[in-house]
């Protein structure tokens, strides 16, 4: 049984088809893509499997249980991480404060607990800063801990914002859009770190607008058009669909 | 047209240009490439005003320029696009473009902004169709096309552009580097910044590479295409070979 | 150590405001007042009466050569800021007494501590609870909401008025006179149709006089002490009302009657003889009290005296006549002040006593009404 | 442990003040004091709201007036008449109703107030509750203006009810009894008790507030307010903290209003206005939202000075004056004023 | 009977609206090109307010009015010269203490240039008692004059807004800051005209209103409240859907006294209003599309 499994999944906005009848389904320990020309529903997509938001039509299967029409709170505790297109770090914050965040799901203590600081409570801090901080080292970026986190480059800001999702031990990440603003040899990198992700038993939906990094490491891609689910195929495939080619490689890309 | 010297540039006590030297000259595609962080997106602030230099001058047309607030800038005949398109997202397309007018309606020449309209309108036939269309339900690639009509509005001697083809599909990004072109056939200067150094490069006629706040290369388009360690760096040649 | 450093600075700048004021023999007097605030057209008047008689008090020697020492605290109609300042004045700074609160409710708030100071308090607010039941060290010098009542109701039973439509503010005024209505129209056959509180900022109350409209009554109540009742009134004509407009004594201020213009005209209202001293026969004993106090006011502030800056006035002056008599001794100034007969003060004629720490009666209001924008008694 | 330095420097000024007063004969300070702190642990409390879950509450003085006037109304209230009532013989042997002399001798029949405080803060808890879940799906200035509402509706509702004392608000509350010995109460001879309960109870909320902003809890509140959907996206469930710290705040305002009803004997309506509840967001702003020290010293310094009289009828206006100074300068809050950087500044913009 | 009553509410509600509206207009007017609530804007009404009569003492009426509004719009102009026009991006909150700030001072200032009693301009036409019948509704003429006034300013700064250049400048500094500066559009000055336009307009209806409200120096906090209230439940940054939430917010508050105490007059309406925002979060009038793509 795969994964993930989106079935008819539709949104509207306003006078908007975002999503149209969107059906694939992500098996485990995969590398699967979404690729489409801006505007195709892409991010829509994405913000539908994670909650925030909520589809008109469809059904969404994680695992075993339903969990279309959840919060997004529930859906990450449920198992799926995500990253954003535009980094969201947490602003006055320091890198590893952002990357502990994410092991909120692993962790229960609660407002009585916190305030009372109770002895439990300090042994669960322990774990989370170690967690975190084997998060950060797996991304090379544990040197930068203790820095404030919107004051790092841009790449490093991308790092943060992926031990942050790792460290939530997911079984599922979502990448939206990893690759922008990388310049070739950091997306390169990023293909690398990707492909490790995956080896670590993580499965990986990758939102994605270069073709070199989507072509390299993705088992599936779904390409979307207008909202409609136009290919589900290899990689090689779609490069060769003459309808993807049409609405969205171009004739003569690289 | 353009000449910048020793400028240095940055964020309250962050340091982000040194001693950036350059120049555009009158009808050629300059380009600036180099990897996020270098401080391309801040030498374009500096250059428009938003953001004040430390030191340095930026002499436009012979005139220093470095001081001026952004509205000053503009009236000298040089136009950002900036990152991000920053289009007025709540008001109509038609509208956004009469603002890029503004300039022209200041020197008291309001009679050619209605020829100017239809210029910006026959670059780009999509923003006619979505003339009162609200701009922030513009896709991506139709906000760009906005945002650079609304700056040719004004219609700059240099216009800047800053990562035009961020965040969209390979296909819109190649129509925008069309219509790059075309400004330049019309006569135009252009300073471009871009992420996408190959498309960049091929479409100038000089490149500026800049490296963590400093220019580290420089020279003709087509020598910086063909040069190995650019080619390493950021155009992605070896992609294939380092695996 | 950020922290610690301005905590030094903190504590630094209370040493320096705590700096001991060494005074000399003198009677302190301290006065709780709404100077600036919501009520701050009681409190004001009030503090300029204060300062303008503390002033010619001393500059005469003092009362038996002793000079008093005026502390006005601005508790801007606030119970909490009364309450502190009330421990303030009576702990720290030892007062002889205190006159004030403006408010009803700030005097409530602090009876119980001025009793537990053992300080005299004479306030200058009008409602029946600051006096009844009698608290030993409270006083107050405003005429009884119930004897305004009485007047007016006495009024209209000349007029053959039985059902009436109530406004009043929501302002301890408003409330303890729509408490007194309530209380004391059955005993004169009165029936209240409509009984409404509205804002004491209202901008417009046309809806509210819409209501009393509706109800068919034969003449309206008003009670309140802000510049909103000359809203009502002007609302009241508007809207096309000619019954008769009855207001409490917080109409006793020219710039209502101002403010209103033409609808003031014919209002009728209980009030103290200050506003229409100058009209009053020579035998009235009054009289002279009244003249001289307006007198003075207005050419020291030069503004229209008012019957709120009048309580001050009654309060500073029983202070002083009962110290004159009795020195400089709480208990004996107390005492003397609970047995004073026949102070002629500007409210009218006090006569204290131990049941009566009010000590005015009915005679204490003359009705009133409002001519060619002027106050003149009401004749008929 | 580290996280407490402060709070030791905190319990070492209170009994330093303490102690001077005694020393130097000006206990009289302490009565100042003691209300202080009770405001203190509202607006420390309202600093939990906006400086971590970074939601503003422009409502927050009618909490505080929801605990003050429950408690207000359930110790004054005279049950005698219904003495034989089942429910009151029932509540009179649970000892929830008790019978105490009231100023004039009278016998007066009425709620414990250890019984009034729980109700009190059960309200409370069930209004902020019902209240903050449509509120706080609010953002900006919409949320600004639906709190505004919130606290002009209890104003409202204060001010128009008879049984709250209308415009006169409530007074005559007695003595609250904590416990054998302990009372919060105004008179003198208490002083110094109430005044080291007092602060015992702003050092207590102190105590929990850092323990909170510390934890798992603390995170998750500072990361809704630096990125909310990013937060959710970690799975912190945004909604059910921001009502949970909302609740929490409302809680110690209601607290605070309990507290310092009894001490002062009395309540009025002015605790439920508009402008009580911009001032405690004042405070708090120009304390630096995010520090409770900071806002703990700027309440203390302003409340204190201001309930001193210091200002005499300037006070409004030398707090705004305040308010402008330190947010244009120091927008940070008072602990992030730097003199030296500002004159540097000055200076540069001279030349 | 019942229907006279009906429509004598309804012109209470309509008075009330009035006031509340045109000030909620200045709200918007700054709030559109700073994305700024101006708790000040209260205190622009009282100033014109109390400027006028004094003014009126020297002046004719007309005169008094429109050089108390030249003079408002001189002190907001100033206010913000002062206050706000060299501040770098500043955050909301700030912006909304620092306003709240200088309402406490102006209005501190008022009371000890004016002190604490009432005025009032006289009745522009009529005096206080005079009304218009409608078939046994009566209205005050003032109420016509502010109802008129009202609707001059909305339908004039439509136009402004929507059909001149300087109005669009000033809507394309609300969208975006910097883009608008790189369009050439002067954006400091914008703003100070801006807070000009608005202390202009609530000026404009102090003076207008005085006569129905009275004024004095305390009267500007109330107003801003209710302002407040109307801008947002609008819908932010719309000066017909204030004009609109007011007039729904006056008459709700006029209906409310029909059928309950008055006392409670402010709770029914504002639990009312509270409803209806949870319900439509962007405001009544908000337009959602707009509201998607403001940045809050």
């Amino acid at each position: 049984m795969a994964l993930l499994e989106v079935n008819n999944l539709s949104k509207r906005f306003g006078g908007l088809q975002a999503v149209k009848d969107v059906s694939f389904s992500v098996e485990r320990g995969m590398i699967k893509a979404v690729i489409g020309p801006n505007g195709a529903g892409k991010t829509t997509l994405f913000n539908l499997l994670s909650g925030f938001a909520e589809p008109d039509t469809g059904e969404v299967r994680f695992r075993d249980a339903w969990i279309h029409g959840r919060g997004p709170h529930q859906i990450a505790a449920s198992g799926i991480s995500r990253t954003f297109q535009h980094i969201r770090l947490f602003s006055h914050m320091t890198a590893l404060e952002n990357v502990t965040v994410g092991r909120h799901v692993r962790s229960r203590a609660g407002f009585v607990a916190g305030m009372l600081s109770l002895p439990w409570t300090h042994r669960e801090e322990r774990e989370i800063r170690e967690k975190s901080l084997n998060a950060m080292e797996f991304l090379g970026i544990a040197h930068l801990a203790h820095d404030e986190a919107t004051s790092l480059s841009y790449g490093q800001q991308r790092a943060v914002e992926l031990s942050r999702a790792l460290a939530a031990e997911p079984e599922m990440l979502l990448l939206d859009e990893p690759a922008a603003g990388l310049n070739m040899r950091e997306t390169a990198d990023l293909a690398n770190l990707i492909v490790r992700i995956r080896d670590r038993g993580i499965t990986v939906l990758i939102v994605e607008h270069d073709m070199s990094l989507v072509m390299k490491i993705s088992d599936e891609v779904v390409v979307l058009s207008y909202g409609e689910k136009i290919a589900d195929e290899k990689p090689l495939a779609v490069q060769k669909d003459p309808q993807v080619i049409s609405v969205y490689l171009g004739e003569d890309e690289c | 047209m353009l000449r910048i010297r020793n400028l240095d540039a940055g964020y309250g006590s962050l340091s982000v240009l040194r001693h950036i030297s350059l120049h555009v000259k009158q009808g050629e595609i300059v380009t600036i490439i180099g990897a996020n962080g270098a401080g391309k997106t801040t030498l374009l602030k500096t250059v428009s005003g938003l953001l004040r230099p430390k030191s340095g001058e930026v002499l436009f047309r012979d005139k220093d320029i470095a001081s001026l607030p952004p509205e000053r800038i503009v009236f000298e005949g040089c136009s950002l696009v900036p990152e991000g398109r920053q289009v007025f997202a709540a008001m109509p397309v038609r509208e956004n473009l009469l603002l890029g007018g503004y300039v022209q309606f200041k020197r008291g020449r309001s009679s050619e902004v209605k020829a100017d309209l239809e210029r910006v309108y026959g670059l780009f036939p999509v923003l006619r169709q979505r003339e009162h269309q609200l701009a922030g339900t513009l896709s991506g690639g139709e906000q760009q096309m906005l945002a650079i009509g609304r700056a040719i509005m004004s219609r700059p001697s240099l216009i800047m552009l800053d990562e035009p083809s961020m965040g969209l599909a390979p296909l819109v990004v190649k129509g925008i580097f069309e219509i790059i072109g075309k400004l330049r056939d019309e006569g135009a200067t252009v300073l471009l910044v871009e992420q996408n150094a190959r498309s960049a490069l091929r479409i100038a006629n000089r490149g500026y590479v800049l490296e963590t706040g400093r220019i580290i290369k420089d020279g003709d388009a087509a020598d910086l295409l063909t040069d190995r360690e650019i080619q390493r760096a950021y155009l992605g040649k070896d992609l294939d070979a380092e695996n | 150590m950020r922290i610690f450093k301005l905590l030094t600075v903190v504590v630094a700048c209370f040493a320096l405001f705590a700096a001991p004021v060494f005074a000399a023999e003198t009677v302190k007097v301290g006065a709780l007042l709404a100077v600036t605030g919501p009520a701050s057209f009681l409190g004001a008047p009030e503090a300029k009466t204060l300062e303008m008689l503390v002033e010619e008090i001393n500059a005469k020697g003092g009362i038996n050569g002793k000079k008093i020492e005026l502390i006005i605290k601005d508790t801007q109609a606030s119970p909490e800021k009364a309450v502190s300042f009330a421990k303030q004045l009576i702990d720290e700074e030892k007062v002889f007494a205190i006159i004030g609160p403006s408010t009803s409710g700030e005097t409530m708030q602090i009876k119980n501590i001025a009793e537990a100071g053992k300080t005299l308090l004479l306030s200058c607010a009008a409602a029946e609870v600051i006096v009844n039941p009698v608290a030993k060290y409270v006083f107050k010098t405003p005429q009884m909401d119930k004897h305004a009542v009485i007047r007016i109701f006495q009024q209209m039973k000349k007029m053959n008025i039985s059902k009436i439509g109530v406004l009043s503010s929501n302002t301890g005024f408003g409330k303890a006179g729509k408490e007194q209505i309530e209380k004391i129209a059955p005993e004169h056959g009165i029936q209240i149709l409509v009984n409404e509180v509205y804002d004491k900022a209202a901008t417009d109350l046309t809806a509210e006089v819409t209501k009393v409209k509706a109800a068919n009554v034969q003449a309206v109540i008003n009670w309140s002490i802000e510049p909103a009742q000359a809203i009502v009134i002007k609302n009241i004509r508007q809207i096309g009302l000619t019954i008769p407009v009855f207001q409490s004594h917080g109409f006793g201020n020219i710039n209502y009657v101002k403010a209103a213009g033409a609808a003031a005209e014919g209002v009728i209202f209980p009030a103290g003889r200050l506003l229409v001293a100058d009209t009053l026969s020579d035998k009235n004993p009054q009289k002279a009290v009244l003249v001289d106090y307006k007198k003075k006011y207005e050419a020291k502030y030069k503004e229209d005296v008012s019957t709120f800056g009048g309580h001050g006035y009654d309060a500073m002056m029983i202070l002083a006549k009962a110290v004159e008599k009795a020195g400089a001794d709480k208990e004996k100034v107390r005492d003397t002040i609970e047995t004073m007969k026949g102070f002629v003060g500007t409210a009218g004629v006090f006569n204290f006593s131990a049941e009566d720490h009010n000590g005015l009666d009915l005679n204490a209001f003359e009705m009133l009404t409002v001519k060619d924008g002027k106050f003149v008694v009401y004749e008929k | 442990m580290k996280r407490y330095n402060h709070i030791l420097i905190l319990i070492a000024a209170v009994a330093g003040v303490q102690v001077l007063t005694a020393v130097l004969g000006k206990q009289f300070y302490l009565t100042q004091l003691t209300m202080t702190a009770y405001y203190c642990i509202a607006i420390v409390g309202l600093t939990l709201l906006m400086g971590f879950a970074g939601q503003i509450s422009l409502g927050h003085a009618g909490f505080f007036a929801i605990g003050g006037y429950t408690s207000a109304v359930l110790t004054t209230l005279d049950l005698s008449q219904f003495k034989d009532s089942s429910i009151v013989s029932l509540l009179a042997k649970l000892f929830i109703v008790t019978s105490r002399q009231d100023l004039y001798g009278g016998q007066v029949l009425s709620f414990n107030p250890w019984a009034a405080f729980i109700i009190a803060i059960g309200l409370t808890l069930v209004i902020a509750y019902i209240i903050g879940i449509p509120v706080l799906k609010l953002k900006g200035h919409y949320l600004a203006m639906a709190t505004l509402g919130f606290g002009t509706i209890i104003y409202s509702i204060v001010l128009g009810t008879q049984r709250f004392g209308a415009a006169d608000g409530i007074s005559s509350v007695p003595a609250f009894t904590l416990l054998p010995g302990l009372a919060v109460s105004g008179n003198t001879e208490f002083r110094v008790r109430n005044y080291y309960l007092a602060w015992t109870l702003v050092i207590g909320v102190m105590v929990l507030l850092i323990n909170l902003i510390n934890s798992r809890v603390g995170r998750a509140l500072r990361a809704i307010h630096g990125a909310e959907d990013a937060a959710g996206a970690m799975g912190v469930d945004t909604a059910r903290f921001k009502l949970n710290t909302f609740i929490l705040s409302a809680a110690l305002a209601s607290m605070a209003g309990v507290f310092l009803t009894h001490y002062n004997g009395g309540i009025g309506p002015s605790e439920a206005s508009i402008m009580k509840s911009v001032r405690y967001v004042a405070i708090v702003s120009v304390g630096g939202m995010g520090s409770l020290w900071g806002t703990l010293i700027m309440s203390t310094t302003l409340t204190f000075l201001s309930l001193r009289g210091y200002f005499g009828t300037f006070d409004d206006a030398v707090f705004g004056a305040i308010l402008i100074v330190i947010m244009l300068f120091s927008p940070q809050g008072i602990l992030q004023f730097d003199v030296k950087a500002l004159l540097k500044k000055l200076l540069r913009k001279k030349e | 009977m019942f229907l006279e009553l009906f429509f004598q509410y309804l012109v209470a509600g309509l008075t009330y609206g009035t006031i509340y509206a045109i000030v909620g207009i200045g709200f918007n007017i700054v709030y559109n090109t700073t994305g700024i609530i101006n708790f000040a804007q209260g205190e622009f009404v009282m100033l014109g307010g109390m400027i006028a009569v004094s003014l009126h003492s020297l002046l004719p009426l007309p005169i008094a009015i429109a050089a108390a509004v030249v003079l408002t719009m001189a002190i907001g102009a100033l206010i913000e010269m002062t206050f706000i026009r060299w501040l770098v991006k500043p955050a909301v909150l700030r912006m909304i203490i620092i306003t709240i700030g200088i309402s406490i001072l102006v209005r501190e200032a008022a009371l000890h240039l004016w002190g604490e009693s009432v005025r009032s301009l006289p009745y522009f036409t009529g005096n206080e008692i005079s009304a218009f019948s409608f078939g046994g509704v009566r209205v005050s003429p003032q109420v016509l004059w502010t109802l008129g006034i009202c609707s001059v300013i909305v339908i004039s700064l439509n136009l402004f807004f929507k059909y001149t250049m300087l109005g669009r400048e000033m809507r394309a500094c609300a969208s975006n800051r910097d883009a608008a500066a790189l369009c050439g559009i002067p954006t400091r000055n914008m703003v100070t005209l801006s807070f000009a336009l608005a202390a202009g307009i609530g000026a404009l209806a102090g003076a207008v209103v005085s006569p129905i409200t009275q004024t004095s120096y305390s009267i500007g906090t109330g107003l801003a409240i209710k302002g407040f209230t109307v801008a947002i439940l609008g819908g932010l940054g719309n000066s017909m859907a204030a004009v609109a939430a007011g007039f729904i917010l006056g008459i709700l508050e006029s209906f409310s006294i029909w059928v309950m105490p008055t006392a409670y007059k402010d709770a029914i309406a504002i639990t009312i209003l509270l409803a209806m925002l949870f319900v439509r979060p962007s405001g009544l009038f908000g337009n959602k599309e707009a509201f998607r793509l403001k940045d809050f």
